[in-house]
């Protein structure tokens, strides 16, 4: 007899679950745009053209260095928010948790749009000290530069850092940093030397997913950069597949950042596993903190700061949807005109189909990314060692290939095996499954990590099988990495549109394909209605999500 | 492919087309009224995108008709050989000089002018010329559009080559300054301008019609400039092996009938290709430039990558 | 350092805890009680990491109640370790000793010094987490002891090790009391320990403190029949006291006992009992029901009457489950506890 | 159900398990041994929770080391507890039953009776995270006695109890181990608690059982050195066997012992001794360092030469630290031990 004994079948069976998906709704389509690209024409090899240029070379390291400042940014400004989240009890910590979330759903687009609106030239922020010092010149031109691109992705990121070390550090056993405190540690120190490496898990954890994010990020950087000074991998992508038609580039470019984000990925779950020291025999005792006197006021000075940099720019564009100007130049008028117009316009309301659309494209893809997520979670955190690693590497890549190259991917294999087809919601739906199940994978193999070894084996020892064990006891306790990704990926699906572009029937319309098309038409305070639309929608989901997810049975409720 | 169905017609075209503010729903139902054929429209992103999309089932055309395709992109979907030719009757009502295609694979059905749109509010005294944009005076002032991505942008490298030749690159170094943003798209930027971002854009020379037809302000105006202005017209073509070719020859046949034409100056704010179409009041608004610039499709396709890399590597630095 | 614990007050859902209790320089005080009566909790207020709802913590008359942990000066031994996870052996033993800026050289040297007090010098390198849990409690040991506290509050630091090692490490624990003359704060829920370490030993039931004393007196003649019954194997026979005599139920005189007269429970350990093959005036009918070997000696459990009763024998007993005896309470030793019905109450709270 | 371990072995590092042990159907098996010799890593391997690297475990002679835990019938009490922290406390215990599919109204009562078992009751509805260490532990071995496994497996289940309930409860567990005539191997550091409870010990050392016998056995005629030190109090001198007398190294005749002729180590226990105010011959010079009460008796402790020595005395010891005496070994009661050198192989792997 040898190691790995009494594995049984269902167990064996179980890599299949996120395995066979994976092949066929990933990697086929992935393997067929590439194969296509890459056997090449006349002419040079897509690659001898992409390294002859110094261009490329000035791409790829802009957009390692912009996601790295990007990542570190979000995280130093998210840990206090995490530790809110996490560690103190207030009223409203639902909702504001249910609140950080809502930037993730925003179509870029609408995230331009509001900042725009906000810290644009002509923005709020810039009339607004015009207004109170007379000035004549806007004081702040924050837009079309390197700390633009910073900012919006601070602003996409650092709630979602909050949001998923908060989570971790909730459930975190916070005996380590009192024993700190007891040995002579401040408050300070403790947190350097004793929380934050516990705390690295998670930390790492986000830090790769905000990396790949801003990796991958390409509205922010096309619009807010201020043009190809700061151009992306993905913003070549877009460009070289979508506008330039060649697609032997694009397969290329897509080769480059899939190896890139490879490697990446690779780096962060090594870290993440680097890091994760479980010790057996602790039980984590919930230390929930209230808030004092000259505390609350720093506290205080961190919520501004969140205020200024998310909410008021979302702020400013729900403010704008119900504005409208009476000519072009003239007052500005409280008005319900955009919203009543988003649902009246000519023939069947466009915005509704919309709207409904997006819906059940986003709860299918919950129904689908759930879980294949999970069992992918399930599976790489119970296999050790480089394989282990690998084959969490592999099951994340759908997170670093831009949905450009998928989206051909899937219209070729499409094309090749249903010759017929013409568009249709189950291949969008499955690609935006393969888009978010990563993001789930990733909530929630970091609280699966941190279940204690024992708790499954206490539950095999009584009787439990596999199956039974992890509905029973694995899956109640990584309930809130399910609802984080629950989210992640609704909110992906909301807000996707490469995709969605290339596999939808003509007449299907998602709610930020009709922001496109009003922004497209310039008329902004009617996407602005349909922006604020979304973000309600998005938070009355999020919330539907935690109560489900949330309350019945959390042992450590106060 | 044999002829499947001919009561059905499959269009691929870009959004702003399709939209419901764009011309498709002001024409289709006329079109399927007259001739009793279903029309499906598939509105897949910007022009290129439409290219695309035909290249990409070549083997297999689903669509029958695509539009959007002007004369900087002709040469590609030549080279890709997607189209097919038809000579449609309506095209001897459109002016030799618009007819871009002499093989009429692209029939064209629209045209304009590049312009700098400019906020009359803010700028006292309009550039004349190029050389104007890269005064002091426009410090952060102008939006672009990247060529690789916008029709707009790539009609503005070409105008700057056109009025340039091999030293544009030089007048581009000498206008960075004067750049706000580079949008990936004319609706970004223009939308930019609306917003007030900046107070000049590329855009159009009939872009101010929309201003007065819809807002009554004549605030945005078109300079006009003495190197003259580089033009874009838009067709539609026919694809190679279209499922339904009859039903695509009507609706060519169509697009130049005055039904059609007559919607595009106040729907698509485009000069119609159709002569006979009476423009309305408004157009008074649109410079008609006296000098018009154009490269030939065959230079486009043979050098314009090449401007296009010049172009990357002198702005992205 | 004085420890003075006044009137600390805390609750949580129905559980109190209300605490006085002075620990005097250098005192070893042991704080024993049955599991969930608020051992920890109290150690916890003390060091500073759970907040008092109210009273007062002062350390040479200095409150500190209100003074970060670290301020205080204390030392802590966590009963679930709270080791650094992520920090190997010695490095967890160094933590202390780094942020007193204790120089590399000198660091290392005490570092060793206290990996071999508690025998790990060979698991220097290891993480916690490979480690047994004996193993990591003697870091725990180790860590707290490293920086020269001078209160140390150790939370049942040896409740993981074997006996032997237990031995060894508690004669260390009291050698750096005596040593460094420490001010200490132990929690165990070992009699023996408790009994054998500690100056004083306070007992404790349902968040209060019941009694303090020294072992022997808490032991031999404890104030409360729960402190009695609590530290130590004892016995306890209802009935009432008559005149200087115990009376069973059954009208039957066993023992001499001080006291006044009227109903209550006597109480006399297992070596203040004979066990007899003859019946005899004062002797109680005694059915063995089980005899454990103890090594160095046997327990008899039987039970006389309604009650249970342990008794002490020599390893080579005669006694053997099922046999019938006659048990003699030895006179004079046995103690009176008007008013008290058995001994349920020892139990944890109900 | 008999348990049939043959040659099982693990290695961990430099940590190397390797075990044969037989626990026949109804035997109260105890496992002691040093913190890190390898106790929690063979009953995890038993219950299936850690891979083999070679070996056999059969359960009723049928190979149970390829089997999933759940198929094996096998309960176990986890040293960490492991329990549920999302399940109330009767939660927890009544998951088991319901993986059973017994019916609710069984299953309530079932769990009600284990609960007063361990003195819960009143834990009933509370989560885990609340409860004190103890108070987790007796839910832990309520939740794996429920099923009524066949084989039980306790890792140190009543490590962080208080001596009173640890009593009460191991008095529990072998009557539920002798009502269900249960399997059972029992992993424990106090030597008490084996020498009580088991049928058999065995005595692990360094990832090996060096030994098994029944309690009394061990105890009184160890086989080993190592057992006989580590189960108990007991002292060791060094010197050499010399035709059936023992001599010290300064050629002092301590006692009569078997064996043959040789250095080696004189094994005795505390009250194998007795300490006398004047010297004769046969006497050890003792210095008395340490007198430590332990209730119903005391235990002097002191050196003679370089040795260690304690000695059992009664409460009332007449002996004080920095007192002169002379040590009798009570002739008969030691043991030799050739070849042997001294004792410090009882405490951990070094
Ligand atoms: N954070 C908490 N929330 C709710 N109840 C708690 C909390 N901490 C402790 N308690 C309760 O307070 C009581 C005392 O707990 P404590 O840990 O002080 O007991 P203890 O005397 O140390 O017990 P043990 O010997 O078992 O460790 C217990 O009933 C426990 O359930
Ligand atoms: N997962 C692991 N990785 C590495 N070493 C381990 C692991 N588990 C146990 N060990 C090592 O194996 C040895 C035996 O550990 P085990 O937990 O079985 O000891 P134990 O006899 O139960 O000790 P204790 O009485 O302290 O609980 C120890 O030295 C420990 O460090
Ligand atoms: C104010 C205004 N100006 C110009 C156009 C025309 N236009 C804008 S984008 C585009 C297609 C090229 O990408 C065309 C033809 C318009 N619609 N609105
Ligand atoms: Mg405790
Ligand atoms: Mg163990």
């Amino acid at each position: 007899m040898t190691r790995t004994s009494h594995r049984g079948w269902g167990a064996r069976l179980l890599w299949l679950v996120p395995l066979v998906p994976t092949l066929i709704l990933f990697y086929l389509p992935l393997s067929v745009i590439l194969a296509e690209a890459l056997k090449g024409g006349e002419g040079p090899s897509p690659f001898v053209r992409l390294f002859s240029s110094p261009y490329t070379f000035r791409v790829i390291g802009f957009t390692l260095w912009q996601a790295l400042v990007s990542t570190v940014v979000s995280l130093i400004l998210g840990l206090p928010g995490a530790w809110l989240l996490g560690r103190v009890s207030f009223r409203g910590k639902r909702l504001l948790k249910a609140l950080t979330a809502i930037p993730f759903v925003l179509p870029s687009i609408l995230v331009v749009l509001a900042f725009v609106i906000f810290y644009g030239n002509s923005g709020v922020l810039n009339r607004f000290v015009m207004g109170a010092f007379d000035l004549k010149r806007p004081p702040f031109t924050i837009l079309y530069s390197f700390s633009a691109i910073i900012l919006a992705h601070a602003f996409y990121n650092f709630p979602l850092a909050a949001r998923l070390i908060g989570s971790f550090w909730e459930r975190h056993n916070d005996g380590p940093a009192l024993a700190a405190r007891t040995l002579g540690a401040g408050p300070f120190r403790t947190f350097f030397t004793v929380t934050l490496p516990g705390l690295l898990p998670a930390i790492f954890s986000a830090a790769g997913l905000i990396y790949l994010f801003c990796f991958m990020s390409f509205a922010v950087v096309l619009v807010l950069g201020g043009g190809p000074r700061y151009t992306t991998i993905e913003v070549e992508i877009y460009r070289a597949a979508r506008i330039s038609l060649d697609l032997d580039m694009a397969a290329a470019l897509a080769v480059v950042g899939a190896a890139l984000t490879l490697v990446l990925l690779f780096l962060t779950v090594k870290m993440q596993h680097r890091a994760s020291h479980a010790v057996r025999g602790q039980a984590a005792r919930r230390g929930t903190t209230r808030l004092s006197g000259p505390v609350r006021f720093v506290w205080g000075l961190y919520i501004l700061m969140v205020v200024l940099v998310v909410a008021s720019p979302l702020l400013a564009l729900v403010g704008r949807s119900f504005l409208a100007r009476t000519t072009r130049s003239g007052p500005l008028v409280w008005t319900l005109k955009w919203y009543a117009m988003l649902f009246t316009e000519t023939g069947p309301s466009l915005s509704l189909a919309a709207v409904k659309n997006s819906l059940t494209f986003a709860m299918l893809t919950v129904c689908g990314a759930l879980p294949l997520g999970l069992a992918a979670a399930w599976v790489t955190t119970r296999s050790k060692g480089a394989l282990g690693r690998l084959t969490e590497t592999a099951m994340m890549l759908p997170m670093g290939v831009s949905s450009v190259v998928l989206g051909l991917g899937y219209f070729k294999c499409l094309a090749l095996f249903f010759p017929d087809y013409s568009g249709s919601r189950a291949a969008v739906v499955a690609a935006h499954v393969v888009v978010t199940y990563p993001f789930v994978l990733r909530a929630v193999s970091a609280s699966l990590k941190r279940i204690s070894p024992s708790l499954p084996q206490a539950a095999r020892t009584l009787g439990a099988g596999p199956f039974r064990t992890f509905f029973t006891v694995e899956l109640p306790l990584i309930r809130s990495g399910l609802v984080g990704g629950a989210c992640f990926a609704f909110a992906l699906s909301m807000g996707e549109i490469n995709a969605t572009l290339i596999l939808a029937q003509a007449d299907t319309v998602t709610i930020p394909l009709a922001l496109y098309r009003l922004i497209g038409a310039y008329r902004y305070f009617a996407a602005c209605a349909l922006g604020a639309l979304l973000m309600g929608l998005c938070v009355a989901c999020f919330l539907l999500l935690e109560w489900m997810g949330g309350e019945s049975l959390d042992p450590e409720r106060d | 492919a044999s002829e499947k169905n001919n009561e059905k017609l499959v269009i691929y075209t870009y959004d702003s087309f399709a939209s419901e503010w764009g011309l498709a729903p002001k024409v289709i139902p006329s079109f399927e009224k007259m001739t009793g054929i279903k029309v499906e429209l598939v509105s897949v992103g910007s022009s290129g995108q439409v290219l695309q999309r035909a290249m990409l089932e070549k083997d297999h055309p689903k669509a029958d008709v695509v539009i959007g395709i002007d004369n900087n992109l002709l040469a590609k979907a030549k080279k890709a050989g997607v189209l097919s030719a038809y000579r449609s009757k309506g095209i001897n009502r459109v002016p030799e000089s618009l007819r871009f295609d002499p093989e009429f694979q692209v029939t064209p059905y629209d045209y304009g002018y590049f312009a700098m749109i400019y906020d009359s509010e803010v700028v006292k005294t309009p550039p004349k010329s190029l050389e104007d944009l890269t005064s002091e005076r426009f410090k952060k002032s102008v939006i672009l559009m990247d060529p690789r991505t916008s029709g707009p942008g790539l009609g503005f490298l070409l105008w700057t080559v056109s009025a340039y030749g091999d030293d544009f690159a030089t007048y581009w170094k000498r206008l960075t300054p004067s750049i706000l943003t580079i949008t990936d798209s004319w609706s970004s930027g223009y939308g930019l301008f609306t917003n007030g971002e900046a107070p000049v854009v590329l855009s159009y020379s009939s872009s101010p019609v929309y201003h007065v037809a819809f807002e009554k302000t004549d605030r945005y105006k078109a300079a006009a400039f003495k190197e003259g202005h580089y033009m874009q017209i838009e067709g539609a073509g026919i694809l190679k092996g279209a499922p339904h070719r009859k039903a695509a020859e009507a609706f060519i046949d169509f697009m130049l009938s005055e039904t059609f034409q007559k919607e595009i100056a106040l729907t698509n704010i485009m000069f119609p290709a159709n002569s006979a179409t009476v423009l309305p009041e408004s157009f008074s608004h649109a410079v008609k430039p006296e000098k018009n610039l154009q490269l030939s499709p065959v230079e486009i396709m043979n050098e314009g990558e090449g401007w296009i890399a010049t172009w990357v590597d002198t702005v992205s630095k | 350092m004085t420890l003075n614990v006044t009137d600390l007050f805390r609750t949580y859902g129905d559980f109190q805890l209300r605490v006085d209790v002075t620990v005097a320089k250098g005192e070893f005080l042991s704080v024993i009680g049955p599991s969930g009566c608020g051992k920890s909790t109290l150690l916890r207020m003390v060091a500073g990491l759970e907040a008092a709802d109210g009273g007062s913590i002062a350390l040479n008359g200095q409150e500190i109640s209100v003074m970060a942990p670290e301020k205080r000066g204390i030392g802590m031994v966590f009963q679930d370790y709270a080791l650094f996870p992520h920090m190997r052996v010695a490095e967890n033993v160094a933590y202390g000793l780094k942020l007193r800026k204790m120089g590399k050289g000198n660091r290392e040297a005490r570092v060793r010094e206290l990996l071999e007090l508690v025998r790990l010098t060979d698991k220097a390198d290891d993480f916690p987490a490979t480690l047994s849990g004996g193993e990591q409690q003697r870091v725990a040991l180790a860590r707290a002891i490293a920086p020269n506290p001078s209160v140390l509050l150790l939370d049942e630091p040896l409740s993981a090790l074997d006996a032997r090692l237990r031995i060894d490490l508690r004669r260390q624990i009291r050698e750096v009391h005596d040593r460094l003359s420490l001010t200490t704060l132990y929690v165990t829920h070992d009699q023996e320990e408790a009994l054998t370490l500690s100056d004083r030993i306070a007992v404790m039931r349902q968040g209060r403190i019941l009694q303090t004393g020294s072992p022997r007196a808490l032991y031999e003649t404890p104030g409360h029949l729960f402190t009695g019954t609590f530290l130590g194997l004892s016995n306890t026979l209802e009935g009432r006291l008559e005149a200087g005599w115990f009376v069973t139920e059954e009208g039957q005189k066993v023992s001499t006992a001080r006291g006044e007269d009227g109903p209550g429970v006597l109480f006399f350990r297992p070596h203040h009992v004979v066990l007899h093959g003859e019946p005899a005036p004062g002797r109680l009918p005694f059915s063995v029901t089980r005899v454990e070997y103890c090594g160095g000696w046997s327990l008899v459990h039987g039970t006389t009457g309604p009650h249970g009763v342990v008794v002490f024998d020599s390893a080579e007993t005669r006694w053997a489950a099922g046999q019938q005896g006659h048990l003699e309470v030895v006179s004079g030793q046995a103690q009176f506890f008007p008013g008290e019905t058995g001994v349920t109450e020892c139990t944890p709270r109900f």
